[in-house]
């Protein structure tokens, strides 16, 4: 079954345990301008929106990268970047519409959420679970899916 | 069914792919002509640069990719296309039939009519040869002359620094990437460069190169710069269209297709660098011989091949550069249209820059330099066409608030 | 390791901004945040200096556990001669601009001097200049943010400034940063003004590292798994806030309540948490929005409110019909029952302009009282205030007082002085409810015995932060005693005293010693820090700094005298409740508690206390 | 008799009919326990952290045992704490 990262901004009260998890696990050390989530602040309404690769179906990440650095897990839907294959050109990072691959100056790669492989940090440092990790049937999915849609430069297909 | 995609760039490999997952029957040939694997010519600065061995730069990586997808690669030059017979001429061998074509025979660089081009030491930098032979003469401490500093000249640009030469850029537009950035972006790009130690000279024509003793004398139409051991062309690209003379094939710049990429005849399609397709942001027909397009090309024109209706919308010019660690990207307008509205920040002492270009309340257009976090956003509401509401004023006078915008109004759409 | 182990030496005389080592023995002694902050303050300026003058230091500082995910590690303090009171002053703050400090790679910055012009820092990650603040002189702390970001095109900047109060002097300014938390107390921001320092703008995109990653992961997840299970931490705080103790004061008994004349608030449930959840009956919208966490906190207690657009506090300036910080207990109190005030909105408002020009609300709502109650006495008139009628009770006047005060224009200037300087400049000294120059926060000593030996000896004045006694009369945690008895209190005040000081001290928040005990931190300092932290070092670093807070104010004039109380409370009964009839028993617990400190009869650390601290 | 009974916080739901700002004036036998108040109006007892009478504090643990007498105000919260 695939899983997707459920995020329900209503609960959110904007502490970014989810950037500290996320970038300790993948960076090592605690630093949230490295996260692949990023919880976006907006204070006149009083909204926190953690935000991050949805993994959508399009990968347009994938299908940009020149060398394949970018793969589609069979199983889980996640998709990976291998760092050994990236050569750091950015084309992903600017074909993506939802801006959620980015450039790790760094380490010369880019980096994207990967779900942890299964088992995603940010969740389970949530304290308000405002993140869930949940089967991709989960309202509020469908709704993403169908704004990634908008972002297709091929119309709906009529028969697919 | 038989379906034969002329060239194994991008295009050519993701229509490949996309019939083939649409189909698990139908015939597929592949033809390429450079004796290699398909590979990306995006990945030859890091190969310059040995951050990658030549595998590194193919664009499938796992070994028997086409085969297990039963995808025949052949190699071969094609010389024609009889649209009557429904075949193609090979330079070699028996004429190939087809039921569906695709042209994705991409573009080659441009030599422009300037004497002493073909001197031994002078290259372009397209193919996996030519980047052996660059990387053979772009030794430490070499005076290398790079001639154009558009989007390909600037990506070699930063290879040729990192191998340590001594670089002289010579660019006759009067800024850096003038097809993908305004001055005030272009300029930062250039005084960014000076003071990494690049030499760059805009506005600037080489008039004539050739052979001296300490190596090849290139000639300008104002200055003199030293004696150089190699010099990289880098003077813009055209499509491959010649093999197309006769064959009833519309062509201009490049091949002309319809909004299914189909070209004039059926059962003919174009897709990447040899087609001249429709432009998302301007609605007209160009050659957009970017990386992302081609890649959307492949796959649009697969499907309509495979029968799956599929129109294309038009596909976005978009760019990313990192000039010596300067991150810059372009999108769409960026240049702005008549009546659009115009917003943008300048940091010059950080090298930050970021125009935004508003259609109503619509982006349609943007560039930024010095920023790299969340920049597909601006593809992605450019593209999307998303109405920013109140946003758009916070732009005007914030446009670094542009990611922000981009959620709030996500979240809007999306609930 | 959780140090960063870089200080930043700004020198605004001189225009430089120079890196220098932390000093690690001294970290390895006070820890870091407040402790280590005033142990550089200590050394580095003589404790008599006037607060005002170049010759002051402000030192901004974090923790270790900064920057970390600690639960609630994201605090720093302000650390300088405190403008108000003339003492120590530490004020600590939450948001996420410590944090932020922490990421660009600086445990410490140090001002000193003063710059000729206005200017502000900006810091991204080691690069650290002063710019020119001569554009932002005069605006708001919130407009000075934005226009800060809109400058460096840098919307993850976090932002401390201060507002115009602070550039004008009012002496209990404060330096708020993420445009709603505030190092609020002591006139901190007034320090930074006299320095010409409009703000400090911070973009750190490194990590903060510690030094057993294993051993902190397990420890701080215990940690915050106590958060989350205790009652108080995990349930109370995030949904109600501070704001939920309005009604348990008051019905202690315990509520000052119109400059201390009353201890309670007959309209307190008007202004409490219950009220700010309820529905308005004008708009059907509730004055609470929603809850907000300080970065890395798990309890998220802070309050978002929005005010109602047809109030006559913003009823055509739409500038203020957004999401703001709301009212957190302190400032509703002092806003509302001290000056007798029961129009939430209006409370609201006033807090918002506190936020917005930057001072601190509890000491303008005191001081606020105070002209109040000189008013009432006829010591006061209208002639004084501009034609305002100055009456307990007054929501248009509390509103156009904040305005004024955050300008500084009008009565505003006068109510900038500060209660004490204000009932001083009236003839009428002992109408000022204060310590050492400090407003009193919300808790009436006649109620909760405790709070009177807190504010009494507080080495920042009457404070609420350095001893939360109440936590143990009234809320009855770790265990409860009794309020309106002085048994103990003198053993239990120096226990608080001693525990907070380690708290602020390693970066984290106070709120969370409702669930945690020193048994619960020590082990996520000593996993992230160099050194041997357990409950017993953290205790006796918590006793040294203590210590050597005292230390400064004595070297700075203050002695055992300046440990007192004003009249009202140890003379006037209160009148109603639990204690009624009852007055501070300081008298009795203050001799008590220089022997438990190890102190002489005058109040001054003895020879032996001083070493076996090592201060 | 009468007392005054005020419930706050999430405790507030258990409050009658006719209250007003958290307390209601309720009739109640002489004599009657805490417990017996609480339990009257559903209050569930687990979630009574701080009871005071009068202002003063009276422990959960002799809820049972603590009564009432005429004109008393009992007040109730759950787990509180501010600062």
């Amino acid at each position: 079954m695939q899983k997707t990262l459920v995020i329900d901004p209503g609960k959110c009260t904007g502490c970014k345990q989810c950037e500290l998890a996320c970038s300790y696990v993948k960076e090592g050390s605690f630093n949230p301008s490295k996260s692949r989530i990023r919880v976006f602040d907006f204070h006149t309404e009083g909204r926190f929106v953690p935000y991050t690769c949805t993994q959508c179906d399009e990968a347009w990440c994938q299908q940009a990268c020149p060398v394949d650095a970018i793969t589609t897990d069979p199983v889980s839907g996640v998709k990976q970047v291998h760092e050994n294959l990236c050569v750091g050109c950015k084309v992903c990072t600017i074909a993506c519409p939802f801006g959620t691959i980015n450039y790790n100056v760094a380490s010369g790669k880019v980096v994207k959420c990967d779900h942890c492989g299964g088992d995603p940090e940010c969740v389970k440092a949530c304290p308000t679970q405002a993140i869930l990790y949940s089967d991709v049937e989960q309202a509020g999915y469908d709704k993403m899916q169908q704004w990634a849609g908008k972002t297709d430069n091929a119309a709906p297909a009529n028969s697919a | 069914m038989k379906h034969v995609i002329i060239g194994a760039g991008p295009a050519g490999v993701v229509a490949a792919e996309t019939l083939r997952r649409h189909n698990a029957k139908c015939s597929i040939t592949l033809i390429g002509n450079e004796g290699k694997p398909p590979y990306s010519r995006m990945a030859l600065p890091y190969l310059l640069i040995d951050r990658i061995a030549e595998p590194g730069t193919y664009l499938r990586q796992s070994p028997g990719h086409y085969d297990d997808l039963k995808i025949e690669y052949v190699q071969a030059n094609v010389a024609a296309v009889d649209p009557d017979k429904k075949t193609i001429t090979l330079d070699e061998g028996a004429p190939l039939a087809y039921d569906r074509l695709l042209l994705a025979t991409g573009a080659h660089p441009i030599k422009p009519p300037i004497k002493g081009l073909d001197l031994p030491g002078v290259h372009t930098c397209w193919t996996l040869d030519d980047a052996d032979e660059i990387g053979a003469l772009a030794k430490s401490g070499a005076h290398v002359v790079l001639m154009g500093a558009g989007f390909i000249g600037s990506i070699i640009l930063e290879a040729l620094v990192l191998k340590g030469v001594t670089l002289s850029v010579v660019e006759m537009e009067d800024r850096m990437v003038p097809r993908m950035m305004d001055e005030v972006a272009g300029n930062m790009l250039k005084s960014w460069c000076t003071s990494k130690g690049v030499n760059i000279l805009t506005g600037t024509k080489i008039t004539e190169i050739s052979q001296g003793d300490d190596g090849l004398n290139v000639t300008l139409d104002k200055g003199n710069i030293p004696a150089a051991q190699l010099v990289v062309v880098a003077a813009g690209v055209r499509s491959n269209i010649d093999f197309l003379k006769g064959s009833g094939v519309e062509t201009k710049e490049g091949v002309m297709v319809d909004d299914h990429l189909q070209t004039n005849i059926e059962g003919i399609y174009a897709a990447g660098d040899v087609a001249q397709a429709k432009d998302l942001s301007t609605g007209d027909f160009n050659v957009l011989a970017i990386q992302p397009t081609a890649v959307e090309h492949g796959r649009i024109a697969a499907m309509n091949m495979g029968g799956l209706d599929t129109p294309h919308r038009g596909s976005l010019s978009m760019n990313v550069l990192d000039t010596l660690g300067l991150i810059s990207s372009s999108f769409g307008q960026w240049m702005g249209e008549k009546g659009s509205d115009s917003a943008t920040m300048v940091d010059k002492t950080n090298y930050r820059y970021l125009r935004l270009e508003f259609q109503g309340d619509c982006l349609i257009g943007a560039q930024s330099v010095g920023l790299s976090e969340h920049i597909g956003m601006l593809r992605g509401l450019i593209q999307s066409g998303t109405h920013l509401g109140n946003w758009k004023q916070i732009l005007m006078t914030s446009p670094h608030r542009i990611s922000e915008a981009y959620v709030s109004t996500l979240h809007k759409n999306a609930s | 390791m959780a140090w960063t182990r870089k200080i930043l030496r700004v020198n605004l005389t001189e225009g430089t901004c120079v890196s220098e080592p932390l000093n690690m023995d001294w970290a390895l002694k006070y820890l870091g945040q407040r402790g280590l902050g005033t142990k550089y303050l200590m050394e580095e300026i003589d404790p008599k200096v006037d607060p005002l003058s170049p010759d002051n230091k402000m030192i901004f500082a974090t923790g270790p556990l900064t920057g970390t995910c600690a639960s609630t590690a994201g605090r720093y303090s302000v650390i300088t001669k405190g403008a108000l009171t003339g003492a120590i002053a530490c004020s600590n703050s939450g948001g996420y601009f410590g944090a932020e400090l922490k990421f660009a790679g600086w445990d410490m910055i140090i001002f000193e001097g003063k710059s000729e012009k206005p200017v502000y820092l900006c810091i991204i990650d080691d690069k650290a200049e002063l710019l020119s603040a001569e554009g932002l002189w005069g605006k708001s702390v919130w407009d000075t943010d934005a226009a800060i970001k809109a400058t460096h095109q840098e919307p993850m900047m976090h932002i401390a400034a201060i507002g115009v109060a602070g550039e004008k002097g009012n002496m209990y300014a404060c330096i708020v940063n993420d445009l709603h938390r505030a190092a609020g107390r002591s006139g901190v921001g007034a320090v930074m003004g006299s320095k010409n320092l409009k703000a400090v703008a911070v973009r750190g995109t490194g990590g903060v590292s510690v030094e057993d990653f294993g051993a902190f992961m397990k420890s701080t997840e215990a940690g915050k798994k106590a958060l989350a299970e205790n009652a108080v931490t995990g349930e109370g705080l995030p949904a109600y806030g501070t704001q939920v103790l309005m009604n348990v004061i008051n019905e202690s008994g315990a509520l000052p309540t119109r400059n201390f004349r009353d201890v309670q608030f007959e309209s307190a449930n008007d202004i409490s948490a219950e009220a700010m959840a309820e529905p308005r009956r004008s708009d059907g919208k509730p004055n609470l929005l929603t809850n907000q966490a300080c970065f890395s906190c798990t309890i998220a207690c802070g309050r978002i409110s929005q005010i109602d657009k047809d109030h006559f506090s913003v009823v055509n300036k739409p500038e203020y019909w957004g999401a703001e910080g709301g009212l957190e207990y302190e400032a509703a109190w002092a806003l509302g029952a001290a000056t007798g005030v029961k129009d939430l909105e209006a409370l609201t408002y006033a807090n918002y302009i506190c936020n917005e020009q930057g001072y601190d609300p509890i000491s303008f709502g005191s001081t606020l009282a105070a002209a109040m109650d000189m008013y009432e006495e006829g010591v006061l008139t209208k002639k004084d205030t501009g034609g305002v009628e100055l009456k307990f009770g007054s929501a248009e006047m509390l509103t156009k007082m904040a305005d004024l005060t955050g300008t500084m224009e009008g009565f505003g200037e006068q109510l900038g002085l500060g209660s004490k300087r204000l009932c001083e400049k009236y003839g009428r000294p002992e109408l000022s409810m204060t310590v050492k120059g400090q407003e009193f926060p919300a808790y009436d000593p006649r109620g909760i015995q405790g709070m009177g030996l807190t504010y009494a000896t507080s080495n920042r004045g009457a404070c609420h932060l350095r001893s939360y006694t109440v936590s143990s009369e009234i809320l009855g945690i770790p265990e409860k005693t009794d309020p309106l008895s002085t048994d103990g209190k003198a053993g239990l005040v120096k226990a608080f005293q001693d525990a907070t000081a380690a708290v602020d001290s390693a970066g984290l928040c106070i709120f969370t010693t409702f669930a945690w005990t020193l048994e619960d931190i020590a082990p996520q300092v000593d996993a992230a820090c160099e050194g041997n932290w357990t409950p017993d070092t953290l205790m006796e670093a918590g006793e040294r700094i203590w210590n050597m807070e005292r230390n400064f104010n004595l070297a700075a004039g203050f002695s055992g005298k300046d440990d007192e109380l004003p009249k009202r409370l140890m003379k006037d009964a209160a009148k109603t409740g639990p204690a009624k009839g009852m007055v501070s028993g300081l008298d009795k617990m203050l001799p008590e508690y220089y022997e438990v400190r190890g102190w002489n009869t005058k109040g001054v650390p003895t020879e032996e206390t001083l070493s076996r601290l090592g201060v | 008799m009468k007392i005054t009974l005020k419930l706050y916080a999430s405790l507030a739901n258990c409050l009658p009919a006719e209250a007003v700002k958290n307390q209601a004036e309720i009739t109640v036998k002489s004599d009657i326990t805490v417990r017996e108040v609480l339990d009257a109006h559903n209050v569930p007892f687990d979630r009574c952290h701080l009871i005071l009478i009068n202002g003063v504090f009276s422990p959960p643990a002799t809820a049972k045992q603590a009564t009432l007498k005429d004109g008393d105000a009992l007040a109730v919260w759950p787990p509180v704490a501010g600062g």
